[in-house]
């Protein structure tokens, strides 16, 4: 085993370590602390090997291999499981253990009021969803790709569902389960396909272009599950009813970016069908600007984040459409440093107010500087202001998608860029600038260090992430070159804009609607895809259900009743018969008895 | 005196047992018109043993059948009437009919 | 010709008690004709050289089993006295039934032509039954004796007095049977 | 020693049952500990029998026979094959937990904790023996002592009288634990006679005098007779699998039973229908067996999603799994059905994975039904915060059901599916995963309306943690599922052998063994060139 295997095992095997030890020990699990700081111990780990590992990748483009046998079937191995390094996952690697790391470390902060029980709970899920992630990540095949994936999904639920008191966070964790083990059946069949067409599950193969576009479209339901892309988005926005850091963690870093991780890794499939890279060019393209003007109208902090999360996502998944991975892969990596340092960021400003709501925030920059400051750089990143790394990401995406389908990806994305810049200047100038809007607001302070650090590092990264644009795009083989084109110029005008616009409207402490964003916000609240899926599950699954149930209990177990009722009553009709005078019965034998005499002689 | 006398008067007795059986009311009654029957079975027996006896041993198997027979003819007397005490005692009589728990 | 007018006349005395015994209006008088019907058959055993079973039907029928049906009679009888009455019904039915089973078993027998064409066999004495019961059949004769051994306890038990209150040794009654009564089927607790 | 093996393992039980009958009635422990020694003997040999099978040699090994009817050609005959292993492991676990589950039985225990035994020593017989007679045998065993468990031990409840066969209420009080118990063993004993006549139709037609299936398999059966046989084993042993239309004894049965009987019923009782199809339906009458595919297959991907979808709509705890069991005993005769060694395999996997799933299931669904007092779901919630340990449980047994990898229902499923898309039957798998999507939805709203939501209301007096011996069946079967999820390698290079050796015998042609040695993702291609075609 070669030395980058040995480092990425032991950045995946850690946590799992830790989950399994404070699984099997829940007298250690329910006190807390400890389990925390084991937690965040086997995070350190991983996140060092991890940092080694893309270290020791730098100026490297080969892969480095290792795998075991998984599943044997008819004497020979249909499924390995293993490693793969390459610069894709080494760089991948890095980014998830390092956006985990930060987000346990503020956890320790956060969640400090929790019960010990559940604090303790709670740092159980973050090392098995590191593990699942990390799984994920150095998958050398499809299948065990599936198999991170199914896990990340199944920390989800859990995570999201963690104040399972709360009838809203039991519905959000459920809605979230269902709607991408939905999209999930998508992967079983692309695997399944795969399988059928080639004997392996392998993403580097060759495939008839009919199997490949069923395939890759098979995939990509999948990843429009998990990424939260239009119509499968539904579940995101509910997520937030998770506590804030895993909000950050899953559902705006690693998690929901799995799904472009996929497209990246399974991009040899991609590539042989072009009718698969233009649905998703056109999906991600909406799907940004749709949850953009979504993003608009939302009041509450984590809904503005989530919904900037999925219209993000929209871009990585139009860039990938775009056939620009690596433009789909920078902007993941440098989204994941920003959007979790929006959404830590938020937690402490929601730790300090009590609520998600921006109208109940305000002014908070002067209580909590660090706190603003953070926000601030993660949404100037965020609305592409130049020398921020959401910039130049931005720019390689748009200068990806620029020439496809007679340039409207490109302008939508344009579009959305400046509405990004627009939202995000809104929640800044009614949180954090302005009077404060409540009473918590005004008592609002700083919070400890373990949360200030984490926001640090990210801020750190969120700003520089940018400029290692080039030695990234080494890591993945692929030339970089930065220009400030046109389209950096355009779309860096754009973002300004948009903040100065949220400027106009929001800066000083003006909270109200204009007349615009009343209509959008209108349309938001019709929440119409949500009730198509709604009618979809009470009026259509359950209806159906509950047919098929009465259907068995009085139809198919009626007749085995019947048969039952029948046999009964031909014996209580047969019953007279049996007069109980014994003399009848030897009649009865007398009259066999000559009858049989009578048969056998006159035969 | 041939076998086939032996075995009509044997049957004879038979049919007489069956008509006890069908017509007597009180189960003492049945119970004396079985003893008819085993008899005339007996006689049977007897008679092969006499007219036909097997080739195999001393020619003595039928009568060592009827002999079990009578051992089981004993032994059925012996339950059928502690049976018919018992219907006396719960019935105060011992018509047949009254031993009806059978019937439905 | 004398052993068949012999043969004859036992066979018509031997039917006609026999139909005494289930005409007689008087159980005692049906019982006593049984008693006559199974001395006749003894003859008739005897005239068939049998004459081993011929004593023992004399002992263990005549002198047993009729004695032993005679107590029953007079132990369940409704009145004091020697008139027990017997009634008898469907006597057309059992005409027909009695007439058929003859009718049909003669049929047979008459329709079977090499019944009479046997030879005289050598004489059975009582030691060939005595070897044939002790060693040829030994194993069924131990049977019948423990049968009957069963059969005397079985008498004894069924018609024994039960007094309801008393515990009887060897009976406990448990509580599990009221429990198990609850396990029966359900097609049981037909509702009418 | 390990030659008679495999008799120690069948024959544990049945002396433990000989024992307890002979135990006094109020020696309570004696009897538990007697039943828990024998089930112990019974784990320990399914593990000993499951690591000294030679995998690479195959085949039948560990052989013991008897001769038992000599006359006739009947042997009590054992031998191990690639599929014998895990089941008897299944086996094991299964009456390992069911024994701990039942600790704290109050009423007969001795009555009861002989039945259990003597079920489950009919059950390892069935999975070891090689004579079709003696496997009938071991059946009946098996699925008889199922009727006194329902009946005496079980729990009653009341189904609302209503539909085209309302009549039926006037005889009979449906839903009642006897109604339950009478069901089960009569659509079950039905099924059984349908066995017994394809059972004596064999012998006969074979003409070699003798119940030994090795030698069964080698005669030649004509096709029309096959044909004939073949729905007869496949209906008689599937009433017991739950094969579409015969299920409905499933969830009445299952949802009157006493914990511990649930467990074996549903973990491992079903299992003997399925294997039955299999080793002797299948094997024995392979031109049958493919004449018949295409009608097997079809019912059992209606019983995936029937199963599933009458689970959805099912108030009743007990209910919900039973129906559950219905649909996944439904992927089992889905692989069975492809024909190809991979749904084979997944059917034989599948056979462990849902037997300790539902087992888990069975165990907890008792622990929470004996604190609640209730099995009615809608008056749940908020039980987690009470007893978060069995939610914890609940929810893995949910995400083996539901086939999330890393558990035993992921590999077990996606084998069958592989099985039945390889052999180009999408209408079944479609169906089949659409039901692993269905069961998302259910088994996650139950929990949901269990455990999650504001804490429990007060009319729950007695809700508390499991403790003690409460705690063996999740922990035990827990452990299995992830085993078996992580590394299915445990099983699966048993269970593939078999599958291969029994397949041989049912395709007629069997397919060349491919020599190359696929290696999946890790082939030479890197991406690192990929991603510029």
């Amino acid at each position: 085993m070669s030395r980058p295997i040995t480092l990425a095992l032991v950045a995946t095997l850690t946590p799992a370590l830790v989950a399994l030890f404070l699984a099997a020990t829940p007298f250690i699990r329910r006190r807390g602390a400890p389990a925390a700081a084991l937690t965040v111990l086997g995070s350190v780990v991983s996140f060092g090997a991890a940092v080694m590992l893309l270290l020791s990748r730098l100026g490297q483009t080969g892969t480095e291999l290792f795998t075991v046998p998984w599943i044997r079937s008819s004497a020979r191995v249909i499924a390995e499981a293993g490693v793969h390094v390459d610069g894709v996952s080494a760089s991948m690697l890095a980014v998830v253990c390092f956006v985990a790391l930060c987000v346990q470390v503020f956890s320790l902060g956060y969640m400090h009021d929790e019960p010990p029980a559940d604090f303790g709970r709670y740092f159980t899920y973050h090392a098995l969803f590191l593990f699942s992630m990390n799984v994920l990540v150095i998958a050398p095949n499809l299948l065990q790709l599936f198999v991170g994936w199914e896990l990340v999904g199944v920390t989800s639920y859990l995570l999201i569902g963690f104040y399972y008191k709360k009838p809203s966070a039991a519905h959000a964790a459920v809605k979230a389960f269902w709607v991408t083990k939905f999209a999930d059946m998508g992967i079983l069949f692309a695997l399944l396909s795969l399988f059928v067409a080639t004997g392996t599950f392998a993403w580097n193969v060759k495939l008839e272009p009919a199997v490949a576009t069923a395939v890759t479209m098979l995939l990509f339901l999948g990843v429009v599950g998990k990424s939260a892309q239009f119509p499968l988005h539904v579940w995101l926005p509910d997520a937030m009813e998770g506590p804030t850091p895993v909000s950050a963690l899953l559902h705006a870093a690693t998690m929901v970016a799995a799904g472009v991780f996929l497209v990246v890794r399974a991009d040899p499939l991609f590539v042989q069908s072009p009718t698969t890279r233009t649905v998703m060019l056109v999906l991600g393209a909406v799907t940004a600007l749709f949850a953009a003007l979504l993003a608009l109208v939302q009041t509450d902090i984590k809904k503005v984040l989530a919904y900037s999360t999925c219209s993000q996502l929209g871009y990585m998944v139009a860039a990938l459409g775009a056939g620009s991975v690596l433009a789909g892969f920078f902007h993941l990596t440098t989204h994941a440093f920003f959007k979790a340092l929006l959404f830590l960021a938020a937690g402490s400003a929601i730790h300090a107010v009590h609520s998600n709501e921006i109208g109940k925030m305000g002014g908070l920059f002067k209580k909590m500087p660090l706190t603003g400051a953070a926000f601030a750089i993660g949404a100037l990143a965020l609305a592409g202001v130049p020398g921020l790394s959401g910039f130049f990401s931005k720019d390689l995406v748009l200068e990806g998608v620029e020439h496809k389908l007679h340039h409207v990806p490109y302008v939508i994305l344009l579009a959305t860029a400046f509405l990004t810049a627009f939202y995000m200047g809104k929640v800044v100038f009614v949180a954090f600038f302005g009077p404060p809007s409540s009473e918590q607001a005004k008592h609002a302070h700083e919070p400890g260090w373990s949360m200030k650090l984490p926001l640090v590092a990210l801020a750190v990264l969120a700003v520089v992430a940018g400029y290692f644009a080039a030695p990234f795009a080494r890591l993945y083989g692929e030339p970089y070159h930065f220009h400030f084109g046109v389209g950096a110029a355009v779309a860096a005008a754009l973002g300004l804009g948009g903040i100065a616009l949220a400027w106009t409207m929001f800066g000083g402490g003006k909270r109200e609607n204009p007349q615009v964003m009343v209509t959008v916000e209108r349309i938001a609240q019709s929440r119409a895809v949500n009730r198509l899926y709604e009618f979809g599950y009470r009026r259509v699954t359950l209806a159906m259900a509950d047919a098929f149930a009465w259907f068995d209990r009085y139809v198919i177990d009626g007749m085995i009743n019947w048969l039952g009722y029948f046999t009964i009553d031909a014996g209580r009709r047969a019953r007279p018969m049996q007069t109980g005078f014994a003399p009848d019965y030897v009649l009865a034998v007398v009259v066999g008895a000559v009858s049989l005499a009578a048969w056998a002689v006159l035969r | 005196m041939t076998l086939s006398h032996c075995l009509l008067l044997a049957s004879a007795l038979f049919a007489v047992g069956v008509y006890g059986i069908l017509t007597r009311r009180q189960i003492v009654a049945v119970l004396l018109s079985i003893e008819l029957m085993a008899n005339a079975a007996n006689l049977v027996f007897v008679s092969f043993s006499r007219f036909r006896p097997s080739m195999s041993g001393s020619g003595a198997q039928g009568q060592i059948f009827a002999l079990f027979s009578l051992a089981l003819t004993v032994a059925e007397v012996a339950v059928g009437l502690a049976i018919v005490i018992l219907v006396y005692r719960a019935h105060g009589d011992t018509r047949i009919d009254l031993a009806s728990e059978m019937k439905s | 010709m004398t052993a068949s007018v012999g043969f004859g006349f036992m066979a018509a005395c031997t039917l006609v008690s026999a139909i005494f015994v289930v005409r007689s209006k008087n159980l005692i008088r049906a019982a006593l004709w049984l008693g006559a019907t199974l001395l006749l058959t003894a003859a008739l055993y005897a005239m068939l050289d049998a004459s081993f079973l011929a004593g023992v039907q004399v002992l263990l029928y005549v002198g047993g089993i009729s004695t032993l049906l005679i107590f029953g009679v007079m132990m369940t009888r409704k009145h004091e006295g020697l008139v027990v009455e017997a009634e008898t019904v469907n006597v057309p039915r059992g005409v027909f039934a009695a007439g058929a089973l003859f009718g049909g078993v003669a049929a047979a027998i008459k329709m079977t032509p090499e019944l009479d064409s046997g030879v005289r066999p050598p004489v059975v004495t009582a030691n060939d039954l005595g070897r044939g019961l002790l060693i040829d059949h030994v194993l069924a004769f131990e049977v019948v004796s423990l049968l009957l051994l069963v059969a005397i306890i079985g008498a004894v038990v069924i018609a024994r007095k039960r007094d309801p209150g008393a515990e009887v040794p060897g009976f406990v009654r448990r509580p599990l049977a009221a429990k198990a009564s609850s396990a029966k089927p359900v097609a049981n607790e037909v509702s009418p | 020693m390990s030659s008679h093996l495999l008799s120690i393992i069948v024959g544990a039980p049945a002396l433990a049952a000989l024992i307890v009958i002979f135990l006094p009635e109020n020696g309570k422990l004696a009897i538990r500990v007697t039943s828990l020694i024998a089930a112990t003997i019974s784990l320990i040999g399914s593990i000993v029998a499951l690591r000294g099978y030679d995998k690479v040699a195959g085949g039948q090994q560990m052989v013991e026979s008897y001769p038992l009817i000599p006359s006739l050609g009947v042997h009590l005959s054992f031998a191990l094959d690639g599929w014998g292993g895990p089941l008897l492991l299944l086996t094991g676990v299964i009456i390992f937990a069911g024994v701990l589950a039942s600790w704290t039985l109050k009423t007969r225990d001795k009555e009861y904790f002989a039945l259990l035994l003597i079920l489950v020593a009919g059950v390892f017989g069935v999975f070891v023996t090689q004579d079709l007679l003696v496997f009938f045998l071991f059946y009946e065993i098996a699925v008889l002592p199922m009727y006194l468990l329902i009946g005496i031990w079980g729990a009653s409840h009341a189904v609302p009288r209503a539909g085209p066969f309302a009549r039926a209420w006037d005889f009979f009080k449906v839903g009642d634990k006897q109604y339950a118990a009478m069901k089960l063993t009569l659509m079950l004993l039905v099924g059984s006679a349908a066995i017994l006549v394809a059972i004596f139709a064999l012998y006969l037609k074979a003409g070699v005098n003798s119940f030994d299936l090795g030698l069964l398999q080698k005669a030649k059966y004509d096709t029309d007779l096959q044909i004939i046989l073949f729905p007869l084993l496949w209906l008689g042993f599937g009433s017991l699998a739950g094969v579409f239309p015969f299920h409905t004894w499933s969830p009445d049965g299952h949802a009157s039973a006493p914990t511990a009987v649930s467990m074996l019923h549903a973990g491992v009782l079903m299992k003997l229908g399925a294997f039955g199809v299999m080793r002797v339906g299948m094997v024995l009458l392979p031109e049958g067996a493919r004449f018949w595919v295409p009608v097997v297959g079809a019912v059992a991907a209606i019983n995936v999603l029937y199963g599933a979808y009458c689970a959805m709509s099912q108030t009743d705890l007990k209910y919900i799994i039973a129906y559950s069991s219905v649909s996944h005993m439904g992927v089992v005769m889905l692989g069975a059905a492809t024909l190809t060694p991979e749904g084979w395999n997944g059917a034989v996997f599948q056979m462990v994975a849902h037997g300790i799933m539902t087992g888990m299931f069975f165990a907890l669904v008792g622990l929470v039904y004996e604190r609640a007092h209730t099995r009615a779901v809608p008056k749940m919630g908020g039980f987690a915060t009470v007893m978060p340990g069995v939610a914890a449980f609940f929810t893995l047994a949910c995400m083996s059901s539901l086939g999330l990898p890393g558990t035993a229902g992921f590999v077990s499923e996606f084998l069958v599916f592989l099985g039945a898309w390889k052999a180009g039957h999408y209408l079944w798998a479609i169906p089949g995963v659409l039901g692993a999507f269905v069961t998302a939805i259910y088994v996650l709203k139950a929990t949901r309306a269990i455990f999650w939501g504001p804490g429990p209301s007060h009319d729950f007096h007695d809700l508390s943690e499991a403790k003690g011996t409460e705690w063996a069946a999740p922990i035990v079967l827990g452990v299995c599922l992830l085993l078996f999820g992580l590394w299915p390698r445990v099983l699966l290079d048993h269970i593939d052998p078999g599958s291969g050796m029994y397949l041989n015998k049912v395709v007629k042609a069997p397919a060349p063994a491919p020599a190359v040695h696929l290696t999946s993702g890790a082939s030479p291609l890197s991406l690192t060139g990929g991603n510029a075609p």
